[in-house]
């Protein structure tokens, strides 16, 4: 008996600053930021409950055409740090040896350890019409002038394809570390070519590491501000931006927190589909990682 | 004690700071750099709290108080106003003052106008020739709202007159707005700071731009082809100011500091860092030799008497430009 | 494996966008940190010479990273900052650990996916939704009851908080994922021999878990020293270095020192990345 | 109701039920000091259930646990002095040898003097004096066994447990250290109580055996009853191998009598000691595969002793294992029977051979069924 | 040089170096259409990479490998049609049991309907019918070994190598499924390589074994041929157990003679047909406990027969094992021999009795010690 509470006291020991930080720091707080998107400014200091903010943002075609843009934009950034990471982690985990496998998982890991800052900054250096790579070609005869590879979409991609591309590779790795290796060599083994083995085999194997790389990195690209801010271009609008300057530059914070509310929820939505379509749990992908 | 400032990026030059702990030992300097914008955001955000001095523009604290109560008045008989530029003070008192209680006295002032590189845009003018076909993909301009406020001039239109009728505003914006999606094919991007723009200039990788005057007269102690260029229709003059937020906690330091920057040797140190003017009697006087030359050559008499000061922001007004700025983000263009 | 037995064209290929992958990947880093040693006052070509003025020289325009004073007091905020962070999430991961390995309770698997979710909440919406919360209780008990609770403006408090809200999921699932590989027989290996049970936990439990809870403090510090997206709408006068150097580059205009300061991360973390993984690299699990 | 002290270990009706299900019921057993005792039963029997009561760690529902006579319930697990063997033995890898072994004094407050000469005083008796400041890790899987039996026994444990402690290892360790462990009981005298699955193990260990079936003993005894005696058709089954027959009883007294199985061949078979058979009831009948002769050639013909059942077949398949050779004959009636044979690899059976096989019906023993379900 | 299509596989001087280890040297052997063949040998001999040659995953440095005649050298794997049962089965977990068993003919471009008929046709052919919509982790693990052979033979392939397949197995099940395993080949009548460590499994299932030892082959041939006429000591030791012992030959000519070994007890021995031994030679003698009588009271003094060795010991101790009971023997010169006796449960040997153990010097087989290192 004595001992069963003793247990029950252990518990909620534990259980108390798990309940404290989910509830004061996540879900009060995105409480309030709903409450607060539910307010209407009238006048100065006067406020009323509406949701005014949320048809100011139905009624604005550039509010929404901007999250969509974002979204579709991360959505491209996520399929673009899939195509180009999954072969780095295959190689990572399945082809190089030994040795070489923990110093490349090494090399790969130390961007992370930059700050996003830096990264873009190095992107400017090397990018802008006087940087690096455009002087290289120049002087190497590639060119004749110089090319401005800064302030354009593309760039925006690259930068975020790079940025995130890290949180794609490490559960890559992880999963298909998992994978026996005589599981792709039975698929040889039963007639099927590289093609078949990746797509019947590898790929459906590795779902749960894609999934959960997907959410992470679609995630991170939607909620990215630096990269975009720094290397996009004068069309290039970025909706955390549109959430910053509702803040920063017009005091707005009522629809401020409603484009926030607005982009978790579209950005959930978006993941709720692709755990629909790839039939995986979140239980089972990034809870896993 | 600490002096928590709130400041502009080159307003509080290290010299100067070291200059100051010096003097008065037992206070500590901790410098923020901000704009405007965030300088009212921060406010707001602590109610005024975390900062002992903050320099808004003039234009920037009637409305900003009004709506969130973030600053206190200034007990003027603390500081040495009979320095300053009558003018100025004058004109900030007038913008500043709510329910009799004064809340700002002067410190810089400069102009926001155009910067060209005279060898490769000799007759760069006006707000309008940003959009000058001759010069596609090699000008920039900020997306905030200096620029809305200049071509509007340019096009003929006086914005401040229209701040008391919105919809009037609002016409002009709209105006101005599609003037400028229009130009967006135009400018090679938007600058974001000093920064970015100094390097585009420098590198030749735009001719011409909208620009802060003291970033102009900085690029032209590095070339001298680079001028500044007051617009025709003026250049839109603001005044950086010292106000004291609301729950400052070392207001006599403030002070200290307030008068210690106005003394004339201080002053020339400071408009080394900031490239603009003090607000005190006989500034370009006391300007470093560099800089009164950058300024000689950019202003005439002339252009300073057509100086258009930046007028007070109402309520509601800041959100209509945001759209605006928005807006023209959001157009593809170019 | 497969591919390495058959040298053929296909796997060059292969190497070959490895190799050119790990260059996408060091390129902008070396050209961030090669730039410190340029002697110009921008960075940018061309080449000027090699100098380390921007790291130790004190005199303005070239003042070195070691005598900024700003950059040294933001590095120092970024310090305190991620210590305090560090040290409380990889406490709380570890409880977090113990409730969710250990714990039987209603729940407990939507509770788990609870705790994985601040990890994908975009930072920015972290930050505003802390700093709404924190100022608009500030601003009732200030209306109601005429209190200043200052330490719910920005500032340190608040910028630890956010970033301990989603750091935290990280050093929990890194800690539990360790507890999950514990032997429980090895804690009634413990009893039976005659320990205590706070004796178990401080003798087989905790320094089992030691290794995740050192390599996620690690990550962790590192993590919050990075921060910028939720940081930035929670720091007040007290700005960590990642806010002070985006400062420097949107508001003064950025020189090589921050290339300096990015050189000086860059190697700081990496060796702290190193120490995480030798200390992970144990021996007593796989 | 006195303590008893010739036994270290006691257990009395004890039972545990997780929940509804129940995973010990009602075992009653005494195990006299310095004895090697097993038990043994399927997966899921409950073996090790009983034993992290005895141990401490569960619970029992009902029943008493006494130890040296005196009843442990309400002892918590680290006050019991009895000590455990886990299956994955659970060293603890974050200390070396040494510390793991001195763990359980460091426990009980031993000085530092008398912890190192006991810790090099049971690595001596376990033959591996001089691995003391090896890390966990650099030790083969059977020294790993004795240092997890020496860090029980430096604390003089009046019971030793071990769950299935050679399940780990491979198939030739597991052999060695079968032997290994049984002169280690020698060597420290003190009470072992094997868990296992591996009859094996069991019978080749221990002083004696329990069988164990959902949660019930079956049977107590030496090895050699066990295998020789079951008394129940679950031990019949589960000791050693059979060849396992259902059928009906023609005719029989309490001795003995005529059994027919479901195929229909019929068996002589010796009634088992415990139980009453009786005509028309359904029994298992079992007999073991060494216990069957195979005739060949003319010595089929010759006649069988009247207690002896045979039956004529054709050999099916062989199974070559060495000295552990099967023969497996169909017989006229189609099933399979299993029987030892030594196969030479000359002159000896080959498929398709016609073959008698004939046992007596001593070795054919046979249960009621009344206890299945 | 003419393809023999009556051998399915034929591997030539087939080696294999991995830099500096040698994991497979120059081995030779053919295997006929139909058979069971096993490869038998202690880990890291060099099992596996013979077997991944055979599948096409690993590049033979030398020799030639031919599949029904024709040589594979080059040919990718999924070109052979040699399938593989790995050794933890490699079933695709993401894939249920019908789709698992469907991977190759899809692969190999079959329709549907056929697919369908030919994959419920194997599934009835290892007697599980019904578990086609099954995802892989609800089947048992002997399931599962069906499974993953189904889904090679599905493919009808010249080849089925399999590499220890039963590894994973617990005790119970591996002696199931061996039996399982023979059956199945049987049926499906194709060629089977096994790969194993376990003497047992190669022994009981096989038609031929090759005895593997670091990438030499040792000596191929019948179950019983290993077992009774080991041609190396090698071989004699790994399979089945022994006493061993080495020693010096004092006196001997190509057919025998005596030995004493280290310890001074005298052996009669015969030699080996494969090796010549002459007298002053080191030597490794090997005796099987099962060939060794145990003489008790008055029998002890009966003249032994003079092919015969004896020797006179103390029982040490008994290990009863069912059928297989071990007695060891502590013999007057001091070394345990284990010899294998039938413990009834009464007027059993009793641990302290003075016996004889005895044996025919056939079943001494010796071998010179030059081949050692
Ligand atoms: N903590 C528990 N909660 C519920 N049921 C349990 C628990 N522990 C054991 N059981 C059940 O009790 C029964 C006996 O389990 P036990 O572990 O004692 O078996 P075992 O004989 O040791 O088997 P094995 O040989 O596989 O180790 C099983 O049916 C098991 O499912
Ligand atoms: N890819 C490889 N690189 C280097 N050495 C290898 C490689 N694969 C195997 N070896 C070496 O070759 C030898 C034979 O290995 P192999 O796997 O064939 O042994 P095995 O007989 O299958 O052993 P086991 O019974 O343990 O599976 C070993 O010494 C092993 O270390
Ligand atoms: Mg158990
Ligand atoms: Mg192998």
């Amino acid at each position: 008996m004595q001992q069963k509470d003793i247990k029950r006291l252990t518990m909620l020991l534990l259980f108390a600053p798990f309940a404290l930080w989910i509830l004061l720091l996540i879900l009060l707080p995105h409480i309030g930021m709903v409450i607060l998107s539910l307010r209407e400014k009238v006048a100065p200091r006067v406020y009323e409950f509406g949701f005014g903010n949320y048809i100011d943002f139905a009624m604005e075609p550039i509010y929404w055409n901007t999250l969509l843009r974002t979204g579709s934009m991360a959505l491209l950034v996520t399929a673009l740090a899939l195509l180009i990471g999954f072969p780095i982690a295959y190689y990572i985990a399945k082809v190089a040896g030994f040795r070489t496998r923990g110093a490349l998982f090494l090399l790969c890991l130390i961007p992370l350890w930059v700050s996003d800052l830096i990264r873009a900054f190095g992107w400017i250096l090397l990018l802008r019409e006087t940087g690096v790579i455009s002087t290289f070609l120049q002087w190497s005869g590639a060119i004749d002038g110089p090319i401005e590879f800064l302030y354009n979409d593309a760039t925006v991609v690259v930068g975020l394809v790079y940025t995130v591309i890290l949180f794609m590779i490490v559960p890559l790795v992880s999963t298909l570390d998992g994978m026996d290796n005589s599981m792709i060599e039975a698929g040889y083994n039963l007639g099927g070519n590289g093609f078949t083995v990746l797509r019947r085999i590898i790929v459906p194997y590795a779902m749960p590491g894609i999934v959960s790389g997907c959410i992470v990195v679609f995630m991170l690209t939607a909620g990215s501000y630096l990269t975009p801010i720094l290397l996009g271009g004068k069309n290039s609008s970025w909706f955390t931006e549109q959430i910053y300057d509702q803040f920063i530059t017009r005091f707005n914070w009522e629809s401020g927190a409603a484009f926030g509310f607005l982009l978790l929820a579209f950005t959930s939505l978006v993941i709720w589909l692709g755990l629909k379509l790839s039939g995986q749990t979140l239980a089972n992908t990034v809870a896993k990682s | 004690e600490t002096l928590r400032l709130l400041t502009w990026g080159s307003y509080a030059p290290e010299e100067l700071v070291q200059k100051f702990e010096k003097e008065y030992p037992d206070i500590d300097v901790e410098v923020t750099f901000s704009n405007n914008e965030e300088m009212i955001a921060k406010l707001r955000a602590t109610g005024g709290a975390g900062f002992d001095l903050a320099q808004p523009s003039h234009d920037r604290i009637y409305a900003a108080q009004l709506e969130y109560d973030i600053y206190k008045p200034m007990d003027l008989s603390k500081i040495d106003t009979s320095v300053m530029e009558p003018s100025l003070l004058e004109g900030v008192k007038a913008n500043t003052t709510i329910e009799g209680e004064v809340y700002s006295v002067p410190h810089q002032w400069g102009t926001s106008g155009l910067m060209a590189n005279k060898e490769m845009a000799p007759d760069f003018k006006g707000w309008g020739d940003l959009c000058d076909p001759k010069y596609k993909g090699k000008t920039s301009m900020r997306l905030k709202r200096t620029i809305l406020l200049g071509t509007a001039f340019a096009m003929g239109e006086d914005p401040f007159a229209a701040y008391a009728d919105l919809d009037k505003y609002q016409e002009i914006l709209d105006k101005v707005a599609d003037k400028l999606i229009e130009c967006k094919g135009n400018i090679k991007a938007y600058w974001k700071g000093g920064d970015d723009l100094s390097a585009m200039m420098l590198s030749g990788e735009i001719v011409a731009s909208e620009t802060w005057d003291s970033t102009a007269y900085k690029l032209f102690g590095q070339n001298e082809n680079i001028v500044f260029v007051p617009p025709e229709t003026g250049a839109l003059a603001w005044i950086d100011t010292f106000t004291l937020p609301r729950k400052g906690k070392a207001d006599d330091a403030a002070y200290k500091w307030i008068n210690f920057v106005l003394r004339p040797e201080n002053v020339t140190i400071m408009s080394s860092s900031t490239g603009s003017m003090a607000s005190v009697k006989g500034a370009k006087d006391l300007l470093p030799p560099e800089k009164k030359v950058a300024v000689s050559a950019a202003f005439t008499d002339a252009d300073i008497s057509n100086l258009k000061f930046f007028a007070n922001i109402p309520p509601g007004v800041e959100d209509m430009e945001g759209k605006t700025l928005e807006k023209i983000k959001a157009a593809t263009g170019g | 494996m497969l591919l390495q037995s058959n040298p053929s064209p296909f796997l060059w290929g292969y190497r070959i966008y490895v190799a050119a992958f790990f260059i996408f990947l060091a390129a902008p880093l070396v050209a961030a940190g090669a730039f410190a040693f340029n002697d110009s006052l921008f960075p940018a070509l061309p080449w000027q010479g090699f100098t380390l003025d921007w790291f130790f020289n004190d005199t303005e325009p070239k003042l070195g990273m070691f005598h900024d004073r700003r950059l040294l007091r933001g590095m120092y905020y970024s310090f305190v900052i991620a210590c305090f962070v560090a040290s409380l999430s990889v406490l709380v991961g570890t409880t977090n650990a113990f409730l969710f390995v250990r714990g039987d309770f209603p729940g407990k698997n939507a509770l788990y996916i609870v705790m994985v979710i601040p990890l994908v909440i975009p930072g920015v919406i972290l930050g505003i939704s802390i700093l709404v919360l924190a100022s608009d209780t500030a601003n009732y008990f200030e209306n109601s009851f005429d209190l200043e609770l200052e330490f719910l403006r920005p500032g340190i408090f608040l910028v630890v908080l956010g970033q301990f809200s989603f750091i935290t999921t990280i050093t929990s699932l890194v800690i539990t994922a360790r507890l999950k590989k514990f032997d429980d027989s090895m804690e009634e290996a413990a009893l039976n021999l005659g320990a205590s049970r706070a004796r178990v936990l401080r003798t087989i439990t905790l320094p089992f878990l030691r290794p995740a809870m050192i390599a996620s403090g690690i990550v962790a510090f590192l993590v919050s020293f990075e921060n910028f997206n939720t940081t930035l709408f929670l720091v007040g006068s007290e700005a960590p270095l990642t806010i002070t150097m985006y400062d420097r580059m949107a508001k003064v205009g950025s020189t090589p020192v921050l290339n300096a300061v990015s050189f000086f991360l860059m190697v700081g973390s990496g060796l702290l990345a190193l120490v995480s993984i030798f200390i992970q690299r144990d021996k007593s699990v796989r | 109701m006195t303590p008893n002290p010739t036994f270290d270990l006691e257990c009395n009706n004890i039972a545990k039920s997780f929940g509804k299900v129940r995973a010990v019921n009602d075992v009653s057993f005494t195990i006299p000091s310095g004895s090697f005792f097993s038990i043994l039963g399927p997966s899921g029997c409950g073996k090790t259930t009983l034993m992290r009561m005895i141990a401490g760690f569960e619970e029992p529902t009902g029943g008493d646990i006494k130890i040296k006579g005196k009843s442990v319930l309400g002892t918590p697990p680290n006050k019991r002095n009895v000590k455990m063997v886990f299956q994955h033995l659970a060293l603890f890898p974050m200390m070396n040898v040494y510390e793991n072994i001195a763990y359980g004094l460091r426990c009980s407050g031993h000085d530092k003097d008398e912890i190192k000469r006991k810790v090099h005083d049971v690595l001596e008796r376990i033959a591996l004096p001089d691995v003391a400041d090896r890390e966990i890790h650099q030790l083969s899987g059977g020294q790993k066994q004795r240092i997890a039996i020496a860090r029980c026994m430096v604390l003089d444990p009046d019971v030793l447990l071990l769950d299935e402690p050679l399940g780990a290892l491979d198939l030739k360790l597991r052999e060695a250290m079968k032997i290994e462990l049984k002169l280690l009981q020698h060597q420290f005298n003190t009470t072992f109580i094997y868990i296992t699955h591996d009859q094996s193990e069991a019978l080749v260990m221990s002083d004696h055996v329990a069988v164990m079936n959902k949660g019930d003993f079956e049977q107590i005894g030496t090895p050699q009853e066990l295998y020789h005696r079951p008394n129940t058709a679950f031990v019949a089954g589960f000791v050693g191998d059979s060849n396992r027959w259902t059928g009906r009883v023609k005719s029989g007294d309490a001795t003995g009598g005529m059994a027919e199985t479901d195929q229909g061949l019929p068996i002589k078979f010796t009634a088992n000691g415990q139980s009453q058979i009786s005509e028309g009831e359904t029994v298992d009948i079992f007999v073991r595969p060494e216990f069957i002769r195979t005739l060949r050639g003319a010595d089929r013909q010759s006649p069988v002793e009247p207690h002896e059942t045979s039956i004529d077949g054709v050999v099916d398949s062989l199974l070559f294992n060495g000295a552990n050779s099967r023969v497996l004959v169909r017989g006229s009636t189609g099933q399979l029977i299993e029987a030892d044979v030594t196969l030479t690899g000359s002159g000896d059976l080959t498929p398709g051979e016609d073959v008698r096989l004939a046992w007596s019906s001593e070795q054919a023993t046979c249960f009621a069924r009344h206890e299945a379900s």
